[in-house]
């Protein structure tokens, strides 16, 4: 019966929910899913990981290049990262180039790694303005059930954290690279930022925030995707975005920040014990 | 969005009051509307509004490997770009048969015609050129696009300065403009399009608006007298560089004929007004005024239509008689020396305009002029 | 128009017209001390069918940079501005219909997202589009030794730890949208976010000046 | 932000005087005006304005029109479909006008309305959920001023325009009409029609009308009289 | 590569490291040698006629939530993930009706999933020709006259690339079919054979694919086939056969592989029922729970049936 109700009534079958004080799902407003996390595991890719928050399942593979650093600045190498939201993830999503929302979905990842700085695009130089290395980070997402951002962010660190760069020697004079794959060494990641969603609906009496989204709920809160990611980075804040969605009420304005603080305290936690 | 259908009347009248000699916004047939350029703090990048047709031009630059082909010579590239703010029936992110013309047309002005001295823009032969990319972005549609875009990406073009290069051994070291002075395009000549809309057989207007372009376009339809566009690109030398006639076929050769004379000495002007508003602009940025798109603003109307956009006026007839305190531009007239019609007249810093000079009983005349 | 010395507070001079553009049904150009954009709304209009909603009008943002080829990070303004006008207008009285607004940068000297947002804001009053209320953006940045500097010059951005930009609404002044870059520390955040919230009035009083002077002509 | 009657007003403001007002008696809210659960709200920028004894409106800037019934609009026939016209009113979509809303219209005695004519028609049917529709004819049948425009010429305008000229304390038409003779219908819409007996006085009507927009009272009038004069001494 | 203004893009010259690397310039023959060891035994550890079982345990299906039906198939390192969406109608007023239904499939490799170079994000030919093989084999299977003018998406992604790939997508795209309970007229399963100098291998993993169409000698049989086969009506539904392979070889491999797929269909169907229990067991335990939080929302429900019925 819900299942009908849910899909005629959509509105009314989350405000029904909300009432209660509890989420579709029987989390509680400010309860977030569980995590699943598994680092390496495709061995074509240089680094990877896959994560499962709840349903939203995420995987990210890091891919080695070599090139020729930017004239502007040639002691830097490269760091791309997109994400890539499948058709195959949701029946919004259809085929063909990235939509204008997995464009802002790359964007804000994109912001929040170069905001964090735990790449130093320094570390990547091997010689000053002959060669550097590219990592490639796609992140892929195979089943999108809200909180991307979240997931993009946590598997793109353990993957960057267990990623090491094979040795490479150059010659000056004859401009010949080789690469000694049997020697690898552990690339340098400073702090590890771990991001929050959130949702914000706008009930008539007050706006609730919910935390760690579904797909539905993000829906119900007006627009796609969160509407609050709140991006904390070894106990300093590296990105707080809010979108659309109702307006933030100033009494849990604090609370917001100490519950994705508490998240990212344990979010960190299973990085570590994933990748020690 | 659909664009809006004409009207009959509509139609009709503009017919009617052309025929009898008239335009709707009181301009004789030869007459084009208010030039104005302003550049923006960037080198290479400007605003031209013709009448209320406003456009804005910017160039880039990139490091590029040439083409195989030509090795030696650096690449240039055009965009058009009409967006839903140049009027709501544009829709975003979709190529139509438009822009495709737009940009066609300016290619063809601009790329073919060999006015850019392509291979100065060559940095290291078969390695490193140049690439120019002119962004053309169309804000404001009241007619004749092509001639408004032509001015902007010709402006864009002639103001623009591009980093300078110097080269140690293999390597190329590319200047910050803070460093070295940067290095101006060269031009070996400024062609500019000018559109005029045929009505009948025989009469040419310049620089169209709006509706006229509409009704010469849609006269065709009922099988009267042919109507189209003649777009003619000239150079400032008056060498043709460009024909293009969209519409119904012209039954008079000698209207093309009269066009191109009509344009040898139209484009002359404006390019001479281009330039000197390029000298004026230089000028001011080397007494390091900063010249930025604020300027534009004018505080003193909010409404920015006042006095502006009367789309339809009479002959000869000046809201100055009104409003007294503009005046400042209309005080010469009277004795016409030059054959021009038109004065050029530098009214904000940055801006020059080229005006039509007021002529108080030129009406008669110019019916007298129609008469042969 | 300058808006003046006001609590301590000083913005960039802002300068503003409306009705720049005759074909759009709405327009504004802003600049916000060296930075300038140009806004145009059109609406409510005809659309596909296929993006026709039952319930409200269809927003849709389009920003285009001055020059150059089209990147990701246009698209990330355009969903910053969509979703903050969405907001803002009240979509449920022209339901199945269009509006289309349409941003181009003119000059941009730091703060460009936030001067977008206040020209859109204009664009929409000058439309004559029902909003439920009107927005202010305001942007601030952290420099190197923790101090808080109200709407940053490009130097200062440039050298800035951090900046944080907020979009209040004029009822209650509850964030609408922020957007931060760089690392600060949660202190930092609420500071800026409070004085940035108090700086809001000096753009609902520049607004409120703009419709004066052309309220009269329309009277 | 709280307002006066009188003030100028942004979206989001509210005026307790209309609240204060409705306890008493009824009050008619007019555009730019909305009753959410606590307060009146205002949603469009411009000046908040009263008629006694208790209609409310804001003045605003408007260029695109949303259908509203009983205008009476200016539309341009674009499309014959089945027994209907489809008539571009210049909203969001184009207004319905059947055959048989013509005087003495019946379903043999058709009457003769081209693609591209010019319609003086009232509004029947407009809300923010259905297709508008248009009529020729008032509730008795009879055409009145309604019907096809013939000839003369049509602009745009603000929607502001044709309200300031539509004002009977506006000196525009008292001045024009008393120059030289015209036709005038001005729609709602933003259109307005004008015929002359040459064309030089229809353009003059044109554009005293359109130049009327920003100027005062007292310019209107020395605006009117410059035209004349100017008509009077070069009329050919 | 044409610049991608959707996207990030990293430098334009940029290659590969593994290029640089000892391996990546071994020749045939080095290549070859390393195929099987001293004992005829593959690098894997594997027979010659031996398939890599297809891991019941983690391959499953229902996995992606969003979607009607997905599975997700694991060939020891070849990994492929499938989902099959609600069909939807075809529209676009060119189109005439079409008595069948149409079936879309879309087949990717994830940027990362090759051993030798990362995959560039536009799909390319190799993608665009799975795409076509995928759809070819399941035409036939799906009862298309079931829904007419209606079209069905589905997408398979490659995570990881070893080997066997269109089998792995096809046994994936089967089982999301089922999965999403799409009328079939039969089980599908896929199977592939990789052909170096007259040997013939099955279920090739990556380096055997590469190997087999790096041949030099014209006179041997070198080549990949994959075949896909319905088990009960014992018809095949797509052949694909790349490299050059003489007519009694093929009839020997077509044996082969019809017997390959007779024993993957077990499994198959192993992992079929397994997940019918599994959600059914699932669904017991939501209902447990939903059972509370039902109750309270079946007076909603009544309310609201109510007001419906009113008005």
């Amino acid at each position: 019966m819900s299942d009908v109700y849910k899909v005629i009534h959509p509105n009314k079958y989350f405000n029904d929910y909300i009432s209660l004080n509890v989420r579709p799902d029987g989390r509680k407003f400010d309860e977030q899913r569980s995590i699943k996390l598994n680092a390496n595991a495709i061995s074509n890719a240089d680094a990877s990981a896959l994560i499962k928050c709840g349903n939203t399942t995420v995987v990210c593979g890091i891919t080695l290049e070599l090139a020729t650093p930017k004239a502007e600045e040639p002691d830097h190498g490269f760091l791309v990262t997109n994400v890539e939201l499948l058709p195959l993830c949701s029946s919004k999503f259809k085929p063909g180039p990235p939509s204008d929302y997995a464009q802002v979905i790359s964007n804000t990842v994109n912001d929040i790694i170069k905001n964090s700085k735990c790449i130093d695009l320094k570390d990547l130089c091997i010689v000053s303005d002959k060669l550097a290395w590219v990592l490639y980070c796609d992140m892929v997402c195979l089943d999108n059930d809200g909180s991307i951002i979240d997931a993009c962010i946590t598997t793109l660190i353990t993957s960057l954290k267990s990623l090491s760069l094979p040795a490479v020697s150059f010659d000056v004079e004859t401009e010949e690279v080789k690469v000694d794959i049997s020697n690898k060494t552990l690339l340098k990641v400073t702090g590890l930022p771990v991001a929050t969603s959130f949702a914000i609906y706008q009930s008539p009496e007050s706006n609730i925030v919910l935390t760690d989204p579904t797909t539905f709920e993000e829906e119900m809160c007006g627009g796609i995707g969160a509407n609050l990611i709140v991006c904390w980075n070894q106990g300093l804040l590296c990105g707080v975005q809010k979108y659309g969605g109702g307006n933030i009420p100033t009494e849990s304005q604090k609370n917001l920040l100490q519950v994705a603080k508490k998240r990212s305290k344990l979010v960190e936690e299973v990085i570590e014990t994933c990748l020690s | 969005m659909k664009e809006t259908q004409i009207s009959n009347s509509e139609k009709t009248f503009v017919q009617k009051i052309i025929a009898g000699g008239h335009r709707l916004d009181g301009r004789i047939y030869s007459e084009t509307r208010n030039l104005q350029i302003a550049f923006g703090s960037d080198y290479g990048s400007c605003m031209v509004s013709l009448g209320e047709t406003k456009v804005l031009a910017q160039v880039s630059c990139e490091v590029v490997q040439p083409k195989q082909i030509r090795p030696n010579e650096g690449i240039i590239f055009i965009n058009v770009d009409i967006s839903p703010m140049a009027a709501p029936q544009f829709e975003a992110n979709r190529q139509t048969d438009h822009t495709v013309n737009l940009n066609r047309l300016l290619e063809k002005c601009y790329k073919d015609s060999k006015c850019i001295d392509l291979e100065s823009l060559c940095i290291v032969v078969e390695e490193k050129v140049w690439s120019l990319r002119v962004d053309v972005k169309i804000l404001n549609h009241e007619g004749n696009l092509i001639e408004c875009a032509s001015i902007a990406t010709l402006a864009a073009l002639a103001h623009f300065k591009r980093p300078d290069v110097t080269r140690v051994g293999d390597k190329v070291i590319i200047h910050s403009i803070a460093e070295k002075d940067p290095i101006p395009t060269v031009l070996y000549h400024y062609p500019v399009c000018l559109t005029y809309a045929i009505f009948g057989s025989d009469i040419l207007l310049s620089d169209p608006s709006y509706i006229e372009e509409a009704v010469c376009m849609c006269t065709f339809e009922e099988g009267s007298a042919g109507g189209g566009l003649l777009v003619v690109g000239m150079n400032q030398y008056k060498e043709p560089c460009l024909l293009d006639l969209t519409g119904a076929a012209i039954h008079n050769v000698n209207i093309v004929h009269k066009a191109i004379l009509s344009a040898s000495e139209k484009g002359k002007s404006v390019v001479d007004v281009l330039k000197k508003a390029i000298i004026s602009d230089d000028t001011l940025r080397l007494k390091r005024v900063k010249i930025n798109y604020a300027d534009i603003i004018t505080t003193e109307h909010k409404q920015s239509l006042i006095k502006k956009d009367i789309s339809i006026c009479l002959k000869n007839y000046n809201a100055n008689d009104i409003n007294p305190e503009s005046d400042v531009e209309m005080d010469d007239d009277v004795q016409i020396v030059e054959p021009s019609k038109y004065d050029v007249v530098p009214t904000l810093p940055k801006t020059a305009e080229l005006k039509v000079k007021a002529e108080k009983s030129a009406w008669i005349e110019i019916s007298s002029e129609e008469d042969d | 128009m300058v808006a003046e010395d006001f609590k301590d507070f000083k913005l960039k001079p802002m300068k503003c017209e409306l009705n720049y553009l005759s074909k759009s049904d709405g327009s504004a150009i802003l600049a916000q001390g060296e930075t300038v954009v140009l806004a145009s709304v059109n609406g409510p209009l005809d659309i596909k069918i296929t993006s026709q909603s039952m319930e409200k009008a269809t927003l849709e943002v389009l920003f285009s940079a001055k020059g150059g080829k089209p990147n990701v990070s246009d698209r990330f303004k355009e969903s910053v501005i969509r979703q903050t006008c969405e907001t803002a207008i009240l979509g449920c009285l022209y339901p199945r219909t269009g509006i289309t607004v349409t941003i181009q940068e003119l000059e941009d000297f730091g703060g460009l997202l936030t001067c977008a947002v206040n020209c859109t804001c204009l664009a929409l009053l000058n439309s004559g589009l029902s909003m439920k209320h009107v927005v202010a953006a305001v942007g601030c940045a952290l420099d190197d030794s923790g101090n808080l500097v109200l709407e940053p010059t490009y130097d200062q951005i440039q050298s800035a730890a951090a900046t944080m930009h907020f979009v209040f609404d004029s009822r209650a002044k509850t964030l609408v949208t922020g957007f931060t870059t760089g690392i600060f520390s949660e202190g930092a955040y609420d500071e800026a976010l409070e004085r940035c919230r108090a700086a809001s009035d000096l753009v609902f009083d520049f607004y409120r000046e703009v419709v004066a002077t052309y309220c009269k002509v329309i009277g | 932000m709280k307002v006066k009657i009188g003030d100028v007003v942004l979206p989001g403001d509210y005026c307790d005087e209309i609240t204060a007002d409705g306890v008493k008696s009824k009050v008619v809210l007019g555009p730019g005006l909305r009753k959410e659960v606590d307060h009146v709200y205002i949603m469009k920028a411009g000046v908040l304005r009263k008629r006694n004894p208790n209609t409310f409106w804001v003045d605003s800037y408007q260029k695109r029109y949303v259908p509203s019934r009983s205008e009476n609009v200016i539309g341009i026939v674009v499309q014959k479909a089945g027994d209907l016209y489809r008539v571009d009113i210049g909203g969001s979509c184009t207004a319905a006008l059947s055959y048989l809303s013509f005087e003495g219209a019946t379903k043999k005695n058709r009457p003769e309305v081209q693609i591209g004519d010019v319609i003086y028609a009232k509004m029947l049917v407009a809300s923010k959920d259905m297709e508008p529709e248009l009529v020729c004819v008032d509730s008795h049948g009879k055409k009145g001023r309604l019907g096809v425009l013939n000839d003369g010429f049509v602009f745009k305008c603000s929607l502001n325009l044709i309200r300031k000229i539509l004002n009977p304390i506006c000196p525009l038409l008292e001045s024009l009409k008393n120059e030289w003779p015209f036709e005038l219908a001005a729609g709602m819409n933003g259109r307005i029609w004008i015929k002359a007996n040459t064309m030089r006085e229809t353009i003059a009507v044109g554009y005293a009308i359109l130049g009327a927009e920003y100027l005062s009272d007292d310019e209107i009038k020395t605006m009117c009289t410059n035209i004349a004069s100017i008509l009077a001494g070069h009329v050919s | 590569m044409p610049f991608d203004y959707r996207r990030f893009n990293g430098p334009e010259d940029s290659v590969s490291y593994k290029r640089f690397s000892e391996d990546f310039l071994r020749t045939y023959d080095e290549l070859y040698k390393d195929l099987l060891d001293e004992n005829g035994k593959r690098k894997d550890g594997r027979a010659l006629n031996e398939a890599r079982s297809l891991c019941t345990s983690i391959s499953r299906t229902n996995i992606v939530s969003q979607a009607k039906g997905s599975a997700y198939v694991e060939l020891n390192k070849t990994k492929v993930i499938c989902s099959v969406f609600d069909p939807r109608e075809i529209t676009g007023h060119q189109n005439e009706y079409s008595w069948f239904g149409q079936i879309y499939c879309e087949v990717k490799f994830a940027p990362f999933s090759c051993p030798r170079k990362r995959r560039q994000l536009v799909p390319d030919s190799d993608e665009k020709a799975l795409s076509a093989d995928l759809k070819k084999a399941l035409e036939t299977v799906v009862r298309r006259d079931k829904f007419p003018n209606f079209q069905m998406d589905i997408f398979v992604y490659i995570l990881e690339h070893d080997g066997g790939c269109l089998s792995a997508a096809i046994n994936a795209a089967g089982l999301a079919l089922a999965d999403a309970v799409v009328p079939m007229y039969d089980i599908v399963s896929a199977s592939s054979v990789a052909i170096i100098n007259d040997q013939i291998i099955i279920d090739p993993t990556e380096a055997e694919e590469h190997l087999a169409l790096m041949y030099t000698d014209k006179e041997k049989n070198h080549g990949l086939v994959t075949m896909c086969f319905m088990h009960h009506l014992k018809q095949f539904t797509d052949f694909r056969q790349i490299g050059s392979v003489d007519a009694e070889c093929v009839l020997k491999v077509m044996d082969i592989l019809e017997k390959e797929c007779d024993k993957l269909m077990l499994v198959i169907k192993k992992i079929m029922v397994s997940n019918v229990v599994r959600q059914h067991n699932e669904h017991k335990v939501l209902l447990e729970e939903a059972k509370f939080r039902e109750e309270v929302l079946q007076s909603k429900v009544e309310e609201w049936r109510k007001l419906l019925n009113a008005g």
